[in-house]
């Protein structure tokens, strides 16, 4: 008992600084880290669609003024951009499994 | 459909490229066949009736029943829901008018041919249809409604976008 | 306990078995050799579809489905390409602002060669596919080029197709190592995976032919280029080879290319390539 | 201009088989273009086919008849050599009207 109490007190406590609303500087950082993901699978001739309205759906949040979405479309891109940088990268071999030989 | 963002524009452009070339063909003037008959009139009230009984009902005035007599051939998964080719052949005589009806249409009444004598009581066509839906062949013959029903599945193509 | 450590060496056994066999197979892929992927290929899709006539494959989905054969076999009657058709002969035929025409472009007039289409360049050391050689012929004769992924091309490359149905697909990779890598680059695309769906082409073109995504039914890998380009009612209009592959990505939800990039040319010269001697069907109607 | 009227028109023995395919856009008037507005409705409502001066087929049409739509029947009482006037008109009041011979 004692032990999921310790647990859960810090669950709460890592939860509380972003619980304050996130502010301009938080969406820049964000945004900045999404676009030069998206910049370099775009690199890799492999960007994702979904990466790309990611991405706008953060900036036309921002514009907005509701940095909390924007934040959080902005980390949605930077993980689908990641994502599709994995893809790429795995692929370069993984695709001779498939080959008719 | 699944026509993405991208593609919507090229679709569209199309369509209105299509349209403008129609209306270039506005050359000659609309001439009204002089001696058409009242009954030759387009039936408009019928295809503004939005459910298939209404429109049989503005159409004809009567009600419909099954035959085996009409032929109505389509298919059961339709390619794409927008040409869709249907026909209907009949064995009855005296048949002077052949319609269509799409149950789940905006507008159930797609399509309404006169037969005058001489000419076979046939038509193949495409149409198009918004979803899975029953579809209604009717044939007027010798002044009765003779119809024969089928359903024909539609969705969309494609996996996704 | 030692019945555990037999399991454990048999695995191992197993594993090692697996590894050079893997290894043999990587080795064989090195060399890249056209003629050979060519007839794994033809064979891969003969052995899967035996009932399918070999010819029939270039009629993509409807080789794999009756009742959709039925409602094609309708449509081609009077077809809905039929204006694409006549537009491009139509154009084929009206000589650009310098008088020249696209017959003084190509070999033969520009007729029955379709086929032979794409090639490898070799000044260029580039792949050279039917659209490109339009668009440089119009360019060439002081002509603004055309989209490739809307009506004009479509109408042209419809007629230049039509000219040259029945024949067999006739591609040919001459001895120049750059075209050895066209060709291989061409096949790397055709099998990567891509977009957020992660399908590869052979994810639905070969795993997966004949069945069903929603409404339509998957076309065959081999001979899919051949009925190019293609009417499709989904599009209510034409499609070029640009178009289809560019709505392909997006449809997994990759950002597509630039037409005529390096990766498509390449991905259309393997797949040309392994569907050699089977006929053009062009232009073709599609669901 | 070419017509927009593609008819192909043949006689076997008395029955002569026709078939017809018309480029128009068939617009039900419920669908958006790209940007958001909606195309208005822009459909052919009356197809007419006359042949020795009788009509020999009346198509009335509404919105659900495919894009560049198609149409095929046959009739009796013509010959090789005959004219066949195909006439159309849409909800626009745009017309057009080509002449055929049956082969």
């Amino acid at each position: 008992m004692k032990r999921s109490l310790a647990l859960a007190m810090l669950l709460v406590s890592s939860l509380a600084p972003s619980a304050r609303a996130a502010n301009e500087a938080d969406y820049k950082a964000a945004y900045a880290a999404a676009e030069a993901a998206s910049k370099e699978a775009a690199g890799m001739r492999n960007q994702w669609t979904v990466t790309v309205s990611a991405l706008a759906a953060a900036k036309k949040a921002a514009d907005g003024g509701d940095f909390d979405r924007a934040v959080a479309a902005a980390r949605e891109a930077e993980a689908l951009a990641k994502a599709s940088i994995f893809q790429a990268t795995s692929e370069k071999d993984a695709w001779k499994a498939m080959e008719i030989r | 459909m699944t026509t993405t963002i991208g593609l919507r524009p090229t679709r569209r452009l199309i369509l209105q490229g299509a349209a403008s070339v129609a209306l270039l063909g506005l050359g000659n003037l609309p001439f009204a066949p002089a001696r058409s008959a009242a009954n030759d009139k387009y039936p408009e009230e019928a295809f503004k009736q939005k459910n298939e009984a209404d429109a049989i009902k503005t159409l004809y005035g009567k009600t419909a029943e099954p035959s085996d007599k009409v032929k109505l051939d389509a298919p059961e998964i339709a390619e794409n829901g927008g040409v869709v080719p249907i026909s209907v052949t009949t064995s009855l005589d005296k048949v002077t008018s052949i319609s269509f009806f799409v149950a789940e249409n905006p507008f159930a009444l797609a399509a309404s041919y006169k037969i005058p004598d001489g000419t076979i009581p046939a038509v193949a066509n495409r149409l198009k249809m918004a979803k899975t839906t029953k579809l209604t062949a009717i044939v007027e013959a010798d002044g009765k409604l003779y119809s024969a029903t089928k359903e024909v599945k539609v969705t969309v193509g494609g996996c996704g976008g | 306990m030692k019945q555990r450590a037999t399991v454990l060496l048999g695995s191992a056994l197993g594993a090692l078995a697996a590894l050079v066999f893997a290894a043999t197979r990587v080795v064989a892929a090195d060399t890249v050799d056209p003629a050979a992927d060519a007839k794994a290929f033809q064979n891969f899709f003969f052995q899967k579809f035996p009932t399918v006539k070999h010819e029939d494959f270039v009629n993509g989905p409807y080789s794999m489905n009756e009742d959709m054969k039925r409602q094609w076999r309708e449509k081609e009657e009077f077809p809905p390409y039929e204006f694409s058709l006549d537009a491009g002969k139509e154009m084929f035929s009206t000589p650009f602002k310098n008088g020249k025409t696209y017959a003084d472009c190509f070999p033969n007039g520009g007729i029955g060669i379709r086929q032979n289409y794409p090639y490898f360049d070799e000044k260029e050391g580039k792949v050279v596919t039917l659209e490109l050689a339009l668009n440089r012929c119009r360019e060439a004769n002081g002509e603004a080029p055309y989209s490739y992924v809307k009506d004009e091309m479509a109408s042209l490359t419809a007629y230049m197709a039509f000219t040259s149905r029945g024949k067999p697909m006739d591609i040919k990779i001459p001895d120049d190592p750059r075209a050895l890598a066209a060709f291989e680059n061409g096949k790397r695309y055709f099998y990567t995976r891509r977009g957020q769906m992660n399908f590869s082409c052979a994810s639905c073109h070969v795993q997966s032919p004949g069945e069903r995504i929603r409404a339509e039914t998957l076309a065959p890998a081999l001979g899919i280029l051949n009925a190019m380009p293609i009417y499709r009612s989904e599009w209510s209009g034409m499609g070029t080879i640009s178009r289809r592959f560019v709505t392909c990505n997006s449809q997994t939800r990759a950002v597509p290319l630039e037409p005529q990039s390096d990766e498509y040319r390449d991905v259309e010269y393997f797949l040309s390539y392994v569907a050699n001697g089977l006929p053009i069907s062009g232009p073709g109607a599609r669901p | 201009m070419a017509s927009s009227i593609r008819v192909r028109a043949t006689a076997n023995g008395d029955i002569t088989e026709v078939q017809a395919l018309i480029q128009h856009p068939m617009d039900t008037g419920l669908v958006k273009d790209p940007k958001g507005e909606l195309i208005p409705a822009h459909f052919i409502q009356e197809l007419k086919f006359e042949c020795n001066g009788k009509d020999v087929f009346v198509a009335n049409w509404g919105t659900a008849v495919s894009k560049d739509p198609y149409v095929k029947f046959s009739f009796n009482g013509a010959r090789k050599g005959d004219d066949l006037k195909i006439s159309w008109t849409d909800n626009k009041g745009a017309s057009d009207t080509t002449t055929a011979k049956i082969s």
